[in-house]
């Protein structure tokens, strides 16, 4: 069998550089991105404002200073003060954390209960798949705005119910997005491979069909964190969501709607701020898109 | 046979994609001609560069990422690299046609077959009624042995078959007489009986049209049946060039020994196939030597550091192995070359 | 067609029955009792359960249901506890707000956001692709509301060149007649009008266009390169077409398909989903009319409002795969 | 602004008066919200008014009126030559027919006939005993027992008095095509959008209106409202947020108005659930809120500091009575001895919407939230959507909540007995109180016809409330509007429906 | 070479029911396989050509019962695979393995090799983590990989060498028999040649019996001692490789050959041009399924379907033109009518 082996490493070696794995190919190809670094950079400020901002923040986000309202950008306040007199800059610091949670927890819960269902549909099919995508036929009827809200009305305001109801709607878009994609993987060949190996059933659905099914739901997550921290702004914007005093910053907006000729900056910085989280999640997510699905690369 | 004229001549073509894992010399320095109405040959395994030296010619390489870098293309004594887009369109289709390899894909699905005939034949004669253009279109339907011809201009492509499209296709491409019909590998995707058919169709084609045929493929079969000269191309350089039944006869460059050993006969069972070791290299993957030096069991010190130029070892013979330099220093590996 | 059609009209009748069952529940375990709300603080006890004997609240939930439900069938939507309206009656001129407003700011994503798409792909990585998909991405994380409240500041305010609320100059009003004020000023000859019409319908509509926009010019823009790679695109330009010509015939034609997708998707969207745009520019239209239905636990509007219009949504999307057939000859509806 | 508003020259003689809401109905009688009544009380007139700017009984319908010593009959005298909006004549009969219309109907039908009359006729309760006409232009109303504020009862919007022929057609044609006497009659109305109600050729009152039409449109959100009246779209705008006043006072095109205050906004204590069923702690708490930082950061200053659960134009009022200081220190005090030295966990409800005595709930809460936490007192601060508030708060189920009343015809029955007495608990009386010597004041204020002695029973409640504290009443807020510079002659109301007859633009 | 039959089909059927409407009523049906009946002796080839569509895959798989047959008697090894229950049949699998024809799609692109080739060990139980790696990069080494390799993801590997290494996986379980489904088309030509030496290496070096799908004729014939023509879900042709290709009988099988390009410009060869394309096999010709293609057509295959049968020693053709039965046929149709 000598001519099976010989020569080739030197070329094998060549065309590989490093051992990588899928994950570790997607990080190489999305770092060249330079948007999705961006929007990476973005997010990681966001995020490390989140864990170690309230450390460093000047103020309490609570400590109102009656003597000190609305005073607009300085030295001292430097993205300036609300009606209570508090630093804004420490309110936004303290809601990067309110809406970066309310993202990723709301994303979480969706994925998680959107996979189980989505897996459970696409896999099984028959009649659980005909209940489970009817079901979510009915809920994406539903205008998704009027459906958080009227689940929070059920729940009641507040972050937690606002962050459930976010979850809720966005729990069919995963599961379908996860049915159609296990429905494809489960024509894929290595499914069959798998089958003709003698693989059980549980064992090709965990070990080979989710890792498989994960790329575009993480593209999809990233967006949805993207969404749902805009859902979570509307909710508090219309006095469902975060509950006061929580710097949340939809609701910081609202409370400032009022402010927008007088102290514009009362508004301007808390929509600043969305925008810009959100942007970061959007320009990852198009680089995930990228990086992960081989369809788009070009 | 030489007589005739050379309708194209490409001279040190340079192809490079610039991607993100760096260029990719897709065509490397390629020169060869076309004359007319003959049919050349274009083989090499995957990824050699066929389809990129096709689509340079058409001016159609898709950019971004692509670039033609260097060369000359010459048609008709006109270089075609630098001509404006507008220039180009009207030799596109009207000149040089080309049909593609994958039927199914190459017809736009959401147009009847004759809107897109129409289209093709309006866009070279200008000042023609749309129903002369129709009146062509069947007829050149029925020129590729299509039956129904006129019904036929109302269906979609997906009401075809595979052999019917490529049939199609070929109309297509003729519809205005062109000089030269490029096929990147027209017939991979279909079935022995139905290739057997569409490369009768060329053949018959090129002898009642007189249109030259540049026909890529990777199937030394369709050479051999088709062709009356074979470039064979590795890794996005010409290794060797010559009359097929030349190439057949006497193959020079051991990587064309080795591809035409490679192929089991349906006619005589061998008990043991004779193989190339290795992978087929992607262009620009070699930086320094033969590009074929790694997998050639010929090769000594010299191949793995210089690339050698195409020689001309017969009047219409030429390789590109420093076993055939005229200046060639004896070596061992040239002794087994010549003795195997 | 018409048979699938059918098919799916029917196919629509269980998805819309679980809706109404669904949302029937869901509103009822909104604490808070609707006769309360609806007679306000001042209102007795008395009062209270003389509202719910009259509005049936005071009978078991599933005979509150399979009554409505049977309403429904005879094509009754209820009426309105507050108002005591038929809801039928009093939600159109809402819808066709709403509609009046989804339907410009779609003509205007759609114009605008498809040519972007168009072009960015067209010219990949040029400066305009680069700057149009950047926008694009500001676009969809842009707070609507927000960017509502900061248009109607700068363009209504600061230069005062467009209308801040409503639909139309109050002091010279549209005589409705369909409730679509261009459609009635139209026929009504009333062009001065018409034109006050639109000029109101610019700001909150470029509000509401905003989203659907970007996610239009995105769609387009990854359909058509993933279109333009394609083999039959190489055809049209290997027989010497135009690049015009190859983009916008043989090009759009074939990536149309998940742009129309988008399409139904947001304008069913808009309908419903418009609350705060709607709120912040006076909009008197379907989304605030169920939002304030909800405030006041008018179950009749709450139920028969989302009935509506997740039946225009689902309508839409029907029309949309109908449309998928006229233009992909491959798509065959049986 | 130039905002287009210069269609048409005639535009003067129109009103746009922007509001947060629409009507539900035009028929005053068979609803209890405010903005229908902003609406009705320029479409209907009453038999009685109230004043300009108070709730003082003036001549209405009836020009004049007298009552019978015992305070069982009224003898009122119509005016005459009054035409309703169907060129119907208004008559004794036609106040008859109304009257009847209310007494046979039920509480759902007629919700503040039930309140002010305590019920229909056949129940119990019911204190109207019969309204006949003497003759064309006197109507006689008898009441069973005596009720002191009948006549203001009687001058309440929604006792307006509607066309027979109108409301004979069925009340579902007449909610949504009211005809009244009012200086003005209805045109049309756009759900949720706008109502236009136009010069009645036929008032019986010369010179007015002085208006050709009216517009009423709602704006749902406070700063877009305003935003409407800067660009010159509304001339009127009502609900104006007192952040904003300053503003408005400092442009030139705009002038703020002042709306007489006759509300209070209050903190509820729940009296049954522990500890706030310990007197000290309710006082306690009533020294430890800061009523004047409230009042400058989010009323502006344009509010008075409450000490009762009424304002002080109203008859009754005690001024006798000290409020509760701010005074952290006392209220810690209070704590200790109530045995909380160290404060207690809470949930403090806030109002999520914005009403004219509070125009920003939230906002006040977190200023209360941060009081409670200077004595140790830690308030979760808990909001639900409006309807969910009420109707867990009449259930009791909020250990501290905001709310407020305005006041529907000025009497003292109308804040306290209302409010917090304990017959109405479940329905406005959130706070569970009870008292049984209060209860017995009321009651006899109630049938009592000295005003003298009225008061005097009224003023000795409030010393037990006080006492008591089951509230801490915040604030007596001046809700604010704001109208384009040349608008004149309008005279808001404490009611907060206001008649538009003497309006124009200069 | 042994001759006892190690695998003996019978009759097998797989119809693809198609469905329409809302209730996914059967409207018809796809008989991708239809009535197919042949046997494979231990360690020989059986090659099955035949054009795109024709049922191939489809009769690899249901011999795997990958997917359930509609009808028809498998036997292997003496047990009937058709009517093991699942469980049964999941254990029987290590003695069948498969090797696919898209070297991209069959291996997880997740997995490390060392994983995939791990995999079929742990499914069957072999539970020893060392002993599975130490075979894991024996194999590796077997199929001319090396045993670092093992560590790397499918994407790092050219089309030749993952087809080795899914060779590989399925030699883990030291299968009797292979199918091997197209395992070659997919790749160039140098490859390919390597892949087929290498399975013709490993067949002899593991006594190994090969069901080797294929449509290239070329490569059937170098690896099959016998070979089988399909057309249309029906098996028209069985010889050894020898007779086949050197006295095809079936029309069929005389065109297929003919159309297959010689790399020879001096090889004269009669060409065979046959018309017109594959029937949609949903919807097959009645009688001989090739009676629209075939130049030697007569009244008889429009209406009757023939048979497989032998005419010489192990040569079987189902045609008309060699039946004898041709006359009872006929009758039993005339007595039909
Ligand atoms: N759009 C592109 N972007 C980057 N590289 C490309 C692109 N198109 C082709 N190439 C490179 O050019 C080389 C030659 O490709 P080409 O398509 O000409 O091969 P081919 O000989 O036609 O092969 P095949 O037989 O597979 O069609 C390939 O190795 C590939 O890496
Ligand atoms: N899962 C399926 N459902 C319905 N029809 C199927 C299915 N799988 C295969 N078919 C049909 O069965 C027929 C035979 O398919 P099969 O894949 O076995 O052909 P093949 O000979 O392997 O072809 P190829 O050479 O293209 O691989 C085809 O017409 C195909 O359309
Ligand atoms: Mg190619
Ligand atoms: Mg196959």
């Amino acid at each position: 069998m000598s001519e099976l082996t010989p020569k080739m490493d030197g070329i094998v070696e060549a065309e590989i550089e490093r051992t990588t794995g899928p994950w570790r190919e997607a990080w190489r190809s999305f770092r060249k991105s330079k948007v999705a670094v961006a929007g990476m950079i973005i997010i990681l400020f966001f995020v490390l404002l989140a864990i170690f901002g309230p450390l460093i923040a000047k103020e309490g986000i609570n400590e109102q200073m009656a003597a000190d309202r609305l005073q607009p950008p300085s030295s001292e306040y430097w993205l300036g003060t609300d009606d209570f007199g508090r630093d804004i800059l420490s309110r936004i610091i303290h809601g990067a954390r309110i809406s970066l949670s309310v993202g990723f927890l709301s994303v979480i819960a969706s994925v998680v209960v959107g996979s189980f269902l989505g897996i459970v549909a696409g896999y099984y099919g028959r009649w659980t798949d005909t209940i489970i995508s009817r079901t979510f036929d009915i809920m994406l009827a539903f205008p998704s705005i009027l459906l958080a809200i009227a689940i929070v009305s059920v729940l009641g305001p507040g972050l937690e119910n606002a962050l459930i109801a976010i979850a809720i709607i966005n729990v069919p878009n995963f599961g379908r997005l996860i049915r159609s994609k296990v429905l494809s993987i489960k024509e894929d060949e290595y499914i069959m491979a798998a089958k003709a190996i003698g693989m059980k059933d549980a064992r090709i659905l965990f070990s080979h069909i989710l890792p498989n099914s994960m790329a575009p739901v993480i593209v999809q997550g990233t967006l949805a964190v993207a969404t749902a921290i805009l859902e979570a702004a509307a909710l508090g914007f219309l006095g469902l969501g975060a509950q006061a005093p929580q710097p949340e910053w939809g609701k910081m907006l609202a409370d400032s709607k009022s402010y927008l000729q007088s102290a514009p900056w009362t508004m301007i910085f808390p929509g600043l701020s969305i925008m810009l989280t959100v942007l970061g999640f959007n320009l990852m997510g198009d680089g995930l898109r990228d990086a992960l699905d081989p369809k788009m690369k070009n | 046979m030489n007589e005739r004229k050379k309708i194209l001549e490409v001279n040190d073509l340079q192809t490079t994609f610039f991607t993100d894992s760096g260029n990719v010399p897709a065509v490397d320095h390629i020169e060869f001609h076309l004359r007319d109405g003959e049919i050349l040959g274009i083989v090499g395994e995957s990824g050699c560069g066929k389809s990129v030296t096709s689509l340079s010619v058409m001016g159609l390489v898709p950019s971004p990422p692509g670039k033609i870098t260097g060369g000359e293309i010459v048609y008709n004594g006109r270089n075609l690299i630098g001509l404006s887009e507008k220039e180009m369109r009207q030799i596109r289709g009207n000149d040089i046609a080309m049909i593609f390899q994958e039927p199914m894909t190459s017809l736009n699905p959401l147009f009847t077959i004759g809107n897109q005939m129409v289209e093709a034949i309006l866009l070279h004669e200008k000042g023609w009624s749309k129903k002369k253009a129709e009146v062509r279109a069947i007829e050149m339907l029925k020129l590729v042995g299509l039956p129904r011809a006129d019904a036929l201009l109302k269906d979609y492509p997906h009401q075809l078959s595979g052999g019917m499209r490529q049939r199609v296709m070929i109309a297509m491409a003729l519809v205005c007489n062109p000089r030269i019909l490029i096929a990147d590998e027209p017939t991979t995707a279909l079935d022995v009986t139905i290739q057997a058919q569409i490369l009768k169709l060329m053949r018959d084609l090129n002898d009642r049209l007189g249109t030259a045929i540049l026909l890529i493929t990777h199937d030394l079969g369709v050479v051999a049946e088709t062709c009356e000269r074979v470039i064979v191309m590795y890794a996005g350089q010409i290794i060797e060039e010559a009359p097929t039944k030349l190439i057949f006869e006497d193959p020079q460059h051991p990587y064309t020994k080795g591809l035409i050993q490679s192929v089991p006969d349906m006619r005589i069972k061998k008990d043991r196939l004779h193989s190339i070791p290795g992978n087929v290299p992607k262009p620009g993957s070699v930086k320094s030597g033969c590009r074929f030096a790694a997998r050639c069991e010929f090769a000594f010190d010299r191949c793995f550091q210089e690339n050698p130029e195409l020689y001309e070892t017969a009047d219409v013979h030429q390789t590109r192995c420093f076993l055939y330099d005229e200046g060639r220093v004896k070596s061992d590996g040239h002794k087994a070359f010549i003795e195997s | 067609m018409l048979n699938y059609t059918g098919r799916r009209l029917l196919q629509l009748v269980p998805v819309l029955l679980g809706m109404v069952f669904i949302v029937f529940m869901m509103i009822r375990a909104i604490p808070g009792n609707p006769a309360q709300i609806i007679l306000g603080q001042q209102a007795t006890p008395e009062a209270i359960a003389a509202m719910n004997a009259r509005l049936g609240l005071d009978q078991p939930w599933y005979i509150q249901f399979f009554k409505y439900l049977g309403g429904i069938l005879q094509g009754d939507l209820g009426e309105s506890m507050r108002t005591r309206l038929p809801v039928a009656d009093e939600i159109w001129p809402h819808l066709a707000a709403t509609m009046e407003l989804a339907f410009f700011a779609m003509i205007i994503a759609i114009i605008v956001g498809v040519n972007a798409g168009i072009i960015s792909a067209w010219f990949q990585n040029s400066w305009f692709d680069y700057i149009a998909m950047i926008l694009a991405l500001v676009g969809v994380s842009m707070p609507i509301f927000w960017l509502g409240l900061l248009g109607q500041w700068a363009f209504a305010i600061e230069f005062s060149w467009l209308p801040t609320t409503g639909r139309e100059q109050v002091r010279d009003p549209v005589h409705a007649i369909t409730h679509l004020y261009i459609i009635d000023t139209i026929i009504q000859g009333r062009f001065d009008q018409l034109w006050q019409v639109i000029r109101h319908l610019i700001l909150p509509g470029l509000a509401l266009a905003t989203i659907p926009m970007a996610i239009i010019a995105r769609m387009t823009r990854s359909s058509m390169l993933e279109v333009m790679r394609s083999d039959y695109i190489r055809t049209a330009r290997a027989k010497g077409q135009k690049m015009f010509w190859v983009v916008y015939k043989h090009a759009f034609k074939n990536a149309v398909i998940p742009v129309l997708t988008i399409i139904g998707l947001q304008t069913g969207m808009l309908l419903g989903g418009a609350i705060l745009t709607e709120t912040i520019f006076a909009w008197p239209g379907i989304g605030r009319y169920i939002y304030d239905a909800i405030n006041f636990r008018d179950y009749p509007v709450i139920q028969s409002g989302i009935l509506v219009v997740a039946f225009i949504f689902v309508m839409i999307n029907l029309i949309v795969d109908l449309l998928y057939g006229l233009i992909d000859s491959r798509i065959k509806y049986d | 602004a130039c905002g287009g508003n210069g269609s048409s020259g005639s535009s003067k003689d129109t009103l746009v008066f922007g509001r947060g809401g629409d009507s539900t109905s035009l028929d005053p009688s068979r609803v209890t919200e405010g903005e229908t009544f902003k609406v009705t009380v320029n479409l209907f007139e009453t038999l009685l008014n109230f004043g300009e700017q108070d709730t003082t009984i003036q001549p209405g319908l009836a020009k004049e009126w007298d009552t019978s010593d015992d305070g069982l009959t009224y003898t009122f005298k119509l005016e005459e030559g009054v035409k309703f909006h169907d060129d119907t004549d208004f008559n004794a009969e036609a106040v008859v027919k109304n009257f009847e219309r209310w007494a046979n109907g039920n509480a759902d039908m007629f919700p503040y006939y039930d309140t002010m009359f305590g019920g229909f006729k056949g129940d119990e309760g019911h204190v109207i005993d019969s309204v006949t006409a003497d003759g064309d232009y006197t109507v006689i109303i008898k009441l069973k027992r005596p009720q002191a504020p009948f006549l203001k009862n009687i001058a309440m919007s929604m006792f307006a008095i509607a066309s027979p022929t109108a409301f004979e057609k069925g009340d579902d044609q007449f909610e949504r095509n009211p005809v009244g006497t009012g200086p003005f009659k209805f045109v049309d109305w756009k759900t949720n959008d706008s109502i236009t109600i136009e010069k009645f050729d036929g008032y019986w009152q010369k010179g007015l209106p002085k208006l050709d039409k009216i517009i009423f449109r709602s704006i749902p959100d406070n700063s877009a409202r305003l935003n409407a009246l800067i660009a010159g779209e509304i001339d009127l705008a009502d609900g104006i947020n007192p952040a904003d006043g300053e503003k408005i006072e400092g442009n030139a095109d705009l002038q703020l108005i002042e709306r007489p205050s006759m509300n209070v906004g209050y903190l509820g204590l729940t009296v049954t659930r522990p500890p706030f069923d310990k007197k000290e702690v309710r006082q306690a708490i009533n020294h430890a809120i800061d009523k004047q930082t409230i009042i400058d950061s989010f009323f502006e200053g344009r509010a008075d500091i409450a000490k009762n659960p009424m304002p002080s134009s109203i008859s009754g009022y005690n001024d006798d009575i000290k409020g509760y200081d701010y005074n952290p220190e006392k209220a810690k005090e209070l704590l200790a001895k109530a045995g909380y030295p160290d404060g207690f966990k809470m949930e403090l409800w806030a109002m999520p919407v914005p009403r004219p005595y509070m125009p920003d709930g939230a906002k006040v809460a977190e200023v209360i939230q941060s009081n409670l936490a200077d004595i140790g007192v830690k308030a979760e601060i808990v909001s639900y959507e409006w309807g969910t508030y009420l109707d867990k708060a009449s259930k009791g189920e909020a250990d501290a909540f905001m709310l407020g009343w305005t006041g529907d015809n000025g009497d003292a029955d109308n804040f306290l007995y209302a409010l917090l007495d304990e017959d109405n608990i479940g329905s406005n009386n959130y706070t569970y109180f009870k008292n049984a010597k209060m209860h017995d004041l009321f009651i006899e204020a109630q049938t009592e016809v000295d005003e003298d002695k009225r008061i005097e029973l009224y003023k000795k409640a409030q010393e037990i409330i006080h006492e008591e504290a089951p509230w801490v009443p915040l604030a007596h807020s001046t809700p604010l509007l704001a109208a384009a510079k040349d608008l004149t002659g309008f005279v808001p109301h404490p009611t907060g429906s206001d008649l538009l007859s003497n309006v124009e633009f200069k | 070479m042994a001759t006892k039959p190690l695998l003996k089909v019978e009759n097998l059927k797989k119809y693809f029911p198609v469905k329409k409407g809302m209730f996914g009523k059967t409207v018809g049906h796809v008989k991708a396989v239809d009535d197919v009946s042949f046997f494979v002796n231990e360690g020989e080839t059986l090659g099955i050509v035949g054009e795109s569509g024709c049922g191939k895959s489809t009769t690899g798989r249901v011999l795997m019962r990958l997917l359930e047959p509609t009808d028809g008697k498998i036997e292997f090894d003496g047990k009937d695979l058709a009517s093991l229950s699942q469980e049964e049949m999941r254990k029987t699998r290590r003695d069948i393995q498969m090797v696919f024809q898209d070297p991209y799609a069959s291996l997880n692109p997740r997995h490390t090799i060392g994983k995939i080739l791990e995999e079929p060990l742990i499914v069957h139980g072999l539970s020893d983590p060392k002993e599975r790696k130490k075979k894991v990069r024996e194999f590796l080494e077997i199929v001319g990989l090396n045993a670092y390799h093992a560590k790397r993801y499918p994407h790092q590997f050219s089309g030749g060498q993952r087809q080795r290494i899914g060779i590989a996986r399925a030699l883990m379980t030291n299968p009797k028999l292979i199918i091997a489904d197209e395992p070659v088309s997919a790749l160039d030509v140098s490859i390919q040649a390597q892949v087929l030496n290498l399975m013709q290496d490993l067949q002899k070096e593991f006594n190994l019996t090969y069901i080797f799908i294929a449509h290239d004729l070329g490569v059937v014939r170098h690896i099959s001692d016998r070979v089988a023509v399909m057309y249309l879900g029906k098996m028209v042709e069985v010889a050894d490789s020898e007779q086949l290709y050197e006295k095809p009988l079936h029309p069929y099988t005389q065109a297929l050959l003919s159309a297959v390009p010689v790399p020879d410009p001096d090889f004269q060869k009669e060409q065979i041009i046959i018309e017109g394309d594959i029937p949609n096999p949903a919807d097959p010709p009645t009688g001989c399924t090739f009676h629209t293609r075939c130049p030697f057509k007569m009244d008889i295959c429009t209406k009757v379907a023939p048979h497989l049968s032998e005419q010489t020693n192990g040569h079987s053709v189902a045609c008309h033109l060699y039946t004898t039965q041709v006359d009872n046929d006929i009758k039993q149709l005339e007595g039909s009518l």
